[in-house]
């Protein structure tokens, strides 16, 4: 086969391959004797060269070849694609909600309150975000962290400090669709006045 | 579907009737079915329904739909069916329907015509020669709609080619606080932690308080109580740091060292 | 920003993108007024010719540009993946020839012309495949779905318009004597007619 058609079909495989090729791979692929690695290999030197100021390159990684976005296009590309603003779990509101009240808390005393296990992966995104950092340590069996949140937390939602987040009586007067909305009510006129009045209790004592 | 087209073939082989019509035994295909005979079941069952057979029927007799020679047709079209069942093949209701359809018009072309003046009117067949040429119309696109060439199978896409992706602090939504105040306020309802003796305890403030010792504390220093208290906040200020730390102690979180009476009071991370 | 890094970027982008990317797209992500559709447009040409003679050529197909294996190489990559592509049953493509040559339509539509029930896993698995969608529903009781093809049936085979798909076949002339011993003497050209003419204009409104 003409050497420029191998090439070529070099190129189609790795661009239409998930994972990486590799020469051998390739190799195995034509099972023409005269197709050796060596002459995989300098075609595939060839293919870089002619990607080399593309906007994809041919990079070799552990198992094989695949294209990347070239890195002077990376950051247009990472661009293009606007990350998902993220829909906070239940999970992680409830967990993050804990937190900034009963700071400082173990993860223990979390799972306590929500009569279920927290995931890790809550935490580890809670962390990475750096909203909430390990203060310590609990000098208990185990010595579990101890989590509390930080001054990034309040920068990254514009507060001071946690004074400053909303009360329950504010809440109260969204109109009842907007209640509905955020999930406080449960269509049960009845439960609404008793949670209205347990709110009003909460934000007397609570939060000053 | 239980019996395979090669086991049709041998059972033919054997001179065992190859399926009974009407209470009679076929020995073989009847001859003017139209069918190659190894493939009996593979045929009867690859029809797209009662138009599909009928249209097969007719080309396979190289006869022209418009003609539609119906008496030929109907007895033709009846043995498949009753071979069709004999074989178990799930048998559409249109089959049936079909067949009552093509009776229905034999026996009407059959009737004498009594007036000269009715040719106006429609031949039995016209609805049913719409209907198939329709049909065909449909079945032949499909035909080329399958040749046309289709990704992943005549032609290949490159995959997503991957790039680095750059977090930016931006990227993160906030979450949403008046949510964050509901579902703290219903966890503590489902957990009962709401009692009034928990709650009084419970000032935000001293929580924020303690956080903000246990980060000014660093592993193995010590901390002067004094700093810790903050003038410009005012006597409850005073009175939460103090909250603070005694909360820590309780917690066992911290420790609380002083040499004398008169020295000051450290606190240093337990 | 010079040309040549714009070519780059674009070529990155169309790249790194699962689907098509239009010329649109990438005008509205780049917020420099300098960079209008135009220049775009005859950047990806000059892209196009780049990969003229690639393993990978740069195709228009109907929401956008993307990179698929060369005619040439369509085979080799075809045998360097074992799972054979999935073949569809003559009902279903029957089926989907209706839906594209006769919508919007609903199954007992189809059902009519086809003279058999269509099997729900038929319409699910077109739906699936995204070739066709529900475009709404018909105001008859049961409230039936009205379907419709998709641009990823297009996209699908290389399309950019419906208008590209070969005609259904005309149906046979007949004589005037035979239109009228068979009665269908106005009925079926007008029919015709008007079925082209419905083709026409949902061509025009729905696929550009």
């Amino acid at each position: 086969m003409e050497k420029n058609k191998i090439k070529k079909i070099i190129e189609s495989l790795i661009f239409s391959s998930i994972s990486p090729v590799s020469s051998r791979e390739i190799k195995n692929f034509f099972s023409d004797e005269e197709i050796t690695i060596k002459l995989i290999e300098n075609l595939i030197l060839e293919l870089q060269e002619k990607y080399m100021n593309s906007g994809v390159n041919l990079k070799k990684v552990s198992t094989g070849y695949r294209f990347q976005v070239s890195e002077d296009c990376n950051e247009w590309v990472s661009n293009f694609y606007p990350e998902k603003p993220q829909k906070y779990s239940r999970a992680l509101m409830e967990t993050l909600a804990l937190i900034i009240y009963k700071q400082p808390i173990t993860r223990t005393e979390i799972e306590a309150v929500r009569g279920v296990g927290v995931s890790s992966n809550i935490i580890k995104t809670l962390l990475e975000r750096e909203w909430i950092k390990i203060l310590g340590y609990k000098d208990v069996p185990g010595k579990p962290a101890i989590f509390g949140t930080t001054k990034e937390f309040l920068n990254s939602h514009n507060l001071v400090s946690l004074n400053q987040l909303p009360k329950l009586d504010d809440i109260v007067e969204l109109s009842d669709q907007e209640k509905r909305q955020l999930g406080i009510f449960e269509s049960n006129t009845e439960k609404t006045e008793n949670d209205d009045k347990i709110k009003n209790e909460y934000n007397q004592e609570n939060i000053h | 579907m239980d019996i395979k087209s090669s086991e049709v073939k041998n059972v033919v082989d054997i001179d065992v009737p190859l399926a009974y019509v009407k209470g009679k035994p076929y020995l073989n295909i009847p001859k003017d079915l139209y069918l190659p005979p190894d493939a009996l079941e593979i045929v009867l069952e690859s029809f797209e329904g009662p138009l599909d057979l009928l249209l097969y029927l007719i080309k396979s007799q190289n006869l022209d739909i418009l003609e539609l020679p119906i008496a030929k047709i109907t007895d033709q079209y009846i043995q498949y069916i009753d071979l069709m069942q004999d074989l178990k093949l799930e048998l559409a209701a249109e089959y049936m329907l079909m067949a009552a359809t093509l009776a229905e018009i034999k026996s009407k072309l059959l009737l004498p015509t009594i007036d000269e003046d009715t040719s106006e009117e429609e031949d039995p067949r016209a609805e049913l020669i719409r209907r198939l040429q329709e049909y065909e119309r449909y079945k032949k696109a499909s035909i080329r709609l399958d040749d046309l060439p289709r990704v992943d199978r005549d032609f290949y896409l490159t995959r997503k080619v991957s790039y680095q992706k750059i977090q930016k602090e931006e990227d993160y939504e906030r979450v949403d606080l008046e949510k964050l105040v509901i579902v703290f306020h219903k966890l503590m309802q489902q957990t009962k932690f709401l009692t009034p003796h928990d709650v009084k305890k419970e000032h935000l403030s001293v929580r924020e308080k303690m956080t903000f010792i246990l980060n000014s504390l660093k592993k193995d220093n010590y901390l002067d109580f004094k700093n810790i208290l903050d003038i410009t906040e005012g006597k409850s200020g005073l009175i939460v740091s103090f909250l603070a730390v005694l909360e820590l102690i309780k917690l066992s979180l911290i420790d609380c060292v002083q040499a004398n009476y008169e020295s000051s009071i450290f606190i240093k991370l337990k």
